[in-house]
């Protein structure tokens, strides 16, 4: 797709068909309205904090709804819109910037590892995940997504290493979105492109428009589907924007140009994939597909109203839980603590 | 913390953030072998905007951002100050110091006593580090008691804006490598201070309020909460006395055991999980110096032994004044706890 | 250190190198999910030769080498423990466990608390650690103030062949992440035993020999060597009792404080440098919990607080029987001690 | 140079001259001979540990020999070969080895970085000091070497990262032996070379017969020429061959044939180098050559007894030396630990 949501084709990978742009585009219009939703709580102090990927929808979701039934995500705090879409419960997403809890969910229920904070460290996380999937024979790729930025920390190179090594089947999905905080790309590689790095691995590196979503869903889709049959993990370099601050408390007038952003806007991964599904009739004719359009908004409006709505309360959270999955069991040192916790706060 | 001295005229009011930013900029202008560099440290001034303007003010080469990658920061700072140079770098959080762990321990720390004096490495590494912002997960580690238990680094954290100031160019100006501790919860802390100004030797623990019955021993973000808690307790006729510790390591423990041996209690507070903690250091060492005048054992009051809790449940793992006095309660002061010394176990 | 039943035929003698060797072994054949990897554990059978002919007995996908990264290595070992693995990983020495320090800290130790006990990593990671055995710079850090610190993580460290054999076993059964150390310098130690042995339960401290006058208070390799002070004290009309820990977190000191009534006095004994050491919490919490029947303070025996000596000059920095027993003989036992109580300073 | 030492042109790099090919050669002949008079101080047990590089002198000394004046060596544990022939003194070369301290020389003398043992980890500082050195003015390049295992640390990484982002003069010499310690390349890399690293950095990466010292020499001096006049700093991967045991106590046997030894010793960078010498007639003609090889060999003998004698006897150590070098000034808890040591060793 150009910058104007014009199809332009590729013969190594397969574009997705409509019902495929459909999924995508349903799942990047929910991942927007969620991400403002969860900016506006935020901005209410309803959230501790929200890094918001307004303008990485796109790569977020085509990663995502790439990956198959078995398969494992393991994102990074950036990314509660690919976690949204794979299927984890909003509101257990919001959980860890609510500050209730770290991790809300289930890892296994989704097959999501926890949101990571500590850039790059949970890249080798999937690598010995898939590893040890395949020791018990089971079919499970993992995408693990990480930012520009992190692709600098040692970590990266460690999990880069040891999947090629191995030759377990992940996919890292580098959002290439320019700033890692308030510093640009340029101050963290010399490489032409971060799709470079695959080279020193001996895996396939792959630089896709991070703001096309059926491209990022074709590559991913190729990526993974090579990785599963033993051709060895891959980078995938998706080329995207972080258009709101890097979080609710930044400051990014102090480091970036309002016309960068300006420049980033006109190439809105939702806009162009909603004019390709208007010019290519891909949810049917002109009546239809604004219906369906709406239908999409509908269904986001929804999610955000449920959200709205569940985080309306406070949870109470009970003291004595911080005591209890520390260890598989509560050893005695924490016993006391816990009783001690509770005496006092009883008396006061 | 006030100490606006009577005759001369007010000076202003000064923020803790505001003292280090100022001391960063003093130094540099005395000492063009002082460079700033970090993670978001140049354009945004810091994500708590402790260097503020310092890129601007002097220049791009002095303070700079660097790649996002902890262990390459502090070894670029070791072979930086091998070369004469005098670095002061920014750990983000605590907790992303952690990645730079083996170049703290293995040469930071080392490489002076490795070449018999021959190479000193005058690196400077401010970490903003403990609790009581709301962080999410990873954002309020106190890992003072990693660093303070590594031979060969020297260890200090302010408890005030002067100090700050005065402690931060006293460490940039020493020829040993400083984990300089920045009590995060604190930057916004005030005192009337006219800057510059020159407080005690950093290696010197501090007296802060005078009192006769027992001493809280305390250190970064815990001098303020130790002193409201003296402030309370001398309402309800209890005479406390408050030693900031400032340097954790080398410690010279003089001034406080002088101060055990005087009031003949101690309570030892800090933010950091209690079990292995620093203050098991500082009760172990005062038990041992001031065993024949301690009427009831040294308490420690710290965080639980549990991983950094939630922002929402923070307020329980964290010292307040309240946990503070409860503790001073529990320091034997009716007779029976002494009369019951027969062995028949009060604290059994 | 020998435990020969008088009925049975004499067992043969078992090094703690062979112990640990063949808790692997039964560990593994035991449980297909269980796999051994590290650095040049697999056809070398590790620089201490610890799991020696594992790759061969168990198979080459069950003991491998892996890439040169120990971060990597801890990391792929949380991701493949998530998945129903039972890692066993190795760090080749002690203060080459430091590069994954963010991992033991930011996941290995919370995983299982940031996701309210959903998931559960038991990985098992062997560190040889201590010194005496002559090894250069690096080779012969007591590193376990670093993990014992850090809630989440259970670290134990066996003092005998038997317990080397059963808490591997034990640790590998367990579910908590285990940081399992290895006093190196014990390796060649013999007890006679039968395999595989149950020995009490790890998380208890043991009475490895009973006394009246003072306690020992030691683990993993100080454990011999304070045997050997209380039989050579013993020899001088002293009985000393020697208590050793085994798991150092979480810690239950009842078996230590229960002893420190009795004998009224304690020693606590490690290689890691005194100041912040392990010993730093023993002395602290003994001080306090039996602060009543202490006739003298407790002391600390360990290492010099420096780097760790190059090898001709770590018997200086290392506790022996010598430095234990002037330790033991300033323990106050003539009654002017006690009659200078009144202020005037035997410590001063 | 082929495997006979027929000389082989290339027309992109500069080979040495006659005077340059005599110095490598010369060098490589002190060199094995040191390698070899060390590896006998071990067995005889007056070194503590030696890491012997027989085989790889040509890669080491091509590459020291490429360095000017004002350069910089960053060696580890298994270039002792590289510090001889970049000027250290022998005996300050063993100390660390002989166990007598840590580095045995002053680093800024002889511009020479401690041999370094975590691997990878002084990369950075190589960084750091040519960064240093490029701000003070000062035309100064580094040598930075590392083993094939190495570039699989996050340190590695790091370092080539910063070095290519900051554009420093640093060349990074990866000593490809096939080898770390019993684990082969294969195990460390799925890349078709450790040269093709350099992609990833945007750096220029060499892959060069590390047999050949000419090669090496010439494609480093070519390395350092580019990097020095702001052509970015670059990766040589030389390929060579640990010939003897990793070090002393190692055992080759149980991880690789003999074959594959005498395959690579077929290949000696020595006999390789003589053969080019008497073939070109590089010393005169034939008498002259065996004249001028045999003043080599005979140089070499003197180096070695030299190193012998001086090392016949025990060098007096002074156990106060253990607090002297921890801190720029001994802090009083040292004195405390000096003082009870002195007094200690009194007493016994
Ligand atoms: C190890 C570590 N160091 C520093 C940080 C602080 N930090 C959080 S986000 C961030 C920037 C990350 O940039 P990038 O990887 O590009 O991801 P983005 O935020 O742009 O999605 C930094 C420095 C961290 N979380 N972890
Ligand atoms: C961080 C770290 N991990 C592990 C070790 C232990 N170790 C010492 S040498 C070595 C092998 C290194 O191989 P390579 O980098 O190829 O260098 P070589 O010994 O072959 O010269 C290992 C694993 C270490 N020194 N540092
Ligand atoms: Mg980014
Ligand atoms: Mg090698």
């Amino acid at each position: 797709m150009d910058r104007h949501g014009q199809r332009v084709s590729h013969s190594f990978f397969t574009a997705p068909d409509h019902t495929g742009l459909a999924d995508l585009h349903r799942a990047m219009v929910i991942g927007r309205r969620f991400n403002q939703q969860a900016s506006t709580l935020a901005r209410q102090g309803r959230l501790a904090v929200y890094p918001s990927s307004t303008g990485q929808e796109a790569a977020q979701v085509g990663g995502v709804l790439a990956l198959g039934d078995q398969d494992w995500l393991f994102p990074t705090y950036r990314d509660s819109v690919a976690l949204v879409t794979h299927g984890v419960d909003p509101v257990e997403t919001l959980t860890l910037f609510r500050g209730d809890w770290h991790a809300g969910y289930d890892p296994h229920r989704y097959r999501c590892a926890p949101q990571c904070t500590p850039l790059a460290t949970n890249a080798s996380h999937a690598v010995g995940l898939t590893y040890a999937a395949r020791r018990k024979g089971r079919d499970v790729a993992a995408l693990a997504i990480m930012g520009d930025g992190a692709t600098s920390e040692g970590d990266a190179h460690e999990a880069y290493n040891f999947a090629a090594v191995w030759n377990t089947p992940v996919v890292f999905l580098v959002q290439n979105n320019h700033w890692a905080i308030s510093v640009p790309l340029s101050t963290q590689t010399a490489a032409p492109t971060l799709a470079h790095k695959a080279v020193g691995y001996g895996m396939r590196g792959y630089h896709v428009d991070g703001n096309d979503a059926a491209a990022v869903y074709a590559v991913v889709s190729h990526a993974l589907a090579e990785a599963r049959s033993g051709g060895g993990p891959a980078i995938v370099e998706a080329l995207t924007y972080r258009v709101d601050p890097h979080t609710n408390s930044d400051a990014p007038q102090r480091y970036r140009d309002d016309s960068e952003v300006a420049y980033w806007r006109e190439r809105d991964p939702l806009t162009r994939m909603a004019a390709l599904i208007r010019r290519e009739g891909v949810l049917g004719d002109e009546e239809e597909t604004e219906r369906a359009l709406a239908a999409f908004d509908a269904e986001a409006e929804k999610v955000a109203t449920a959200v709205r709505d569940r985080m309306a309360g406070e949870d109470e959270l009970d003291p004595a839980s911080l005591f209890s999955d520390v260890y598989a069991e509560v050893p005695p040192i924490l016993r006391e603590e816990r009783q001690e916790l509770v005496d006092g706060l009883r008396e006061a | 913390m006030t100490r606006t001295p009577p005759t001369s005229p007010a000076p202003s009011e000064v923020s803790m953030g505001a003292a280090l930013n100022r001391a960063l900029l003093d130094a540099a202008a005395e000492d063009p072998d002082v460079v700033v560099y970090g993670e978001d440290v140049g354009a945004l001034g810091g994500v708590f905007r402790v260097t503020d303007g310092l890129s601007r003010e002097l220049g791009a080469d002095r303070v700079f951002d660097s790649p996002l990658a902890e262990s390459g920061i502090i070894g670029t700072a070791i072979g930086m100050a091998m070369y004469g140079l005098r670095p002061v770098v920014e750990m983000q959080f605590d907790a992303f110091a952690y990645p730079a762990f083996e170049q703290f321990v293995s040469h930071l720390a080392k490489m002076r006593n490795r070449t018999r004096g021959t190479v000193s490495v005058p690196v400077v590494v401010r970490v903003p580090y403990g609790g009581g912002i709301g962080g999410v997960e990873h954002h309020s580690d106190s890992s003072e008691a990693y660093y303070t238990h590594t031979p060969g680094l020297r260890v200090v954290t302010p408890g005030t804006p002067a100090d700050a100031y005065s402690m931060l160019r006293e460490a940039i100006a020493c020829d040993d490598p400083v984990v300089f501790l920045e009590p995060k919860r604190r930057y916004w802390s005030k005192e009337a201070v006219e800057l510059p100004v020159r407080t005690e030797p950093m290696e010197r623990s501090v007296v802060r309020r005078t009192g006769s019955d027992a001493t809280l021993v305390v250190y970064g973000p815990m001098v303020e909460t130790a002193l409201e808690a003296a402030a309370v307790a001398a309402e309800e006729g209890r005479s406390l006395e408050v030693v900031d510790l400032r340097q954790l390591t080398p410690w010279d423990d003089s001034v406080v055991t002088a101060s055990v041996r005087r009031t003949g209690r101690a309570v030892v507070v800090h933010e950091a999980s209690v079990f292995g903690g620093y203050g098991a250091e500082v009760a172990a060492r005062v038990s041992e110096r001031c065993f024949h005048y301690l009427e009831a054992p040294v308490l420690r009051v710290g965080g639980l032994d549990v991983p950094y809790p939630p922002p929402k449940l923070e307020h329980l793992h964290l010292p307040g004044v309240d946990r503070i006095l409860a503790a001073v309660d529990r320091l034997q002061w009716e007779s029976r706890w002494v009369a019951d010394a027969d062995g028949t176990g009060v604290d059994g």
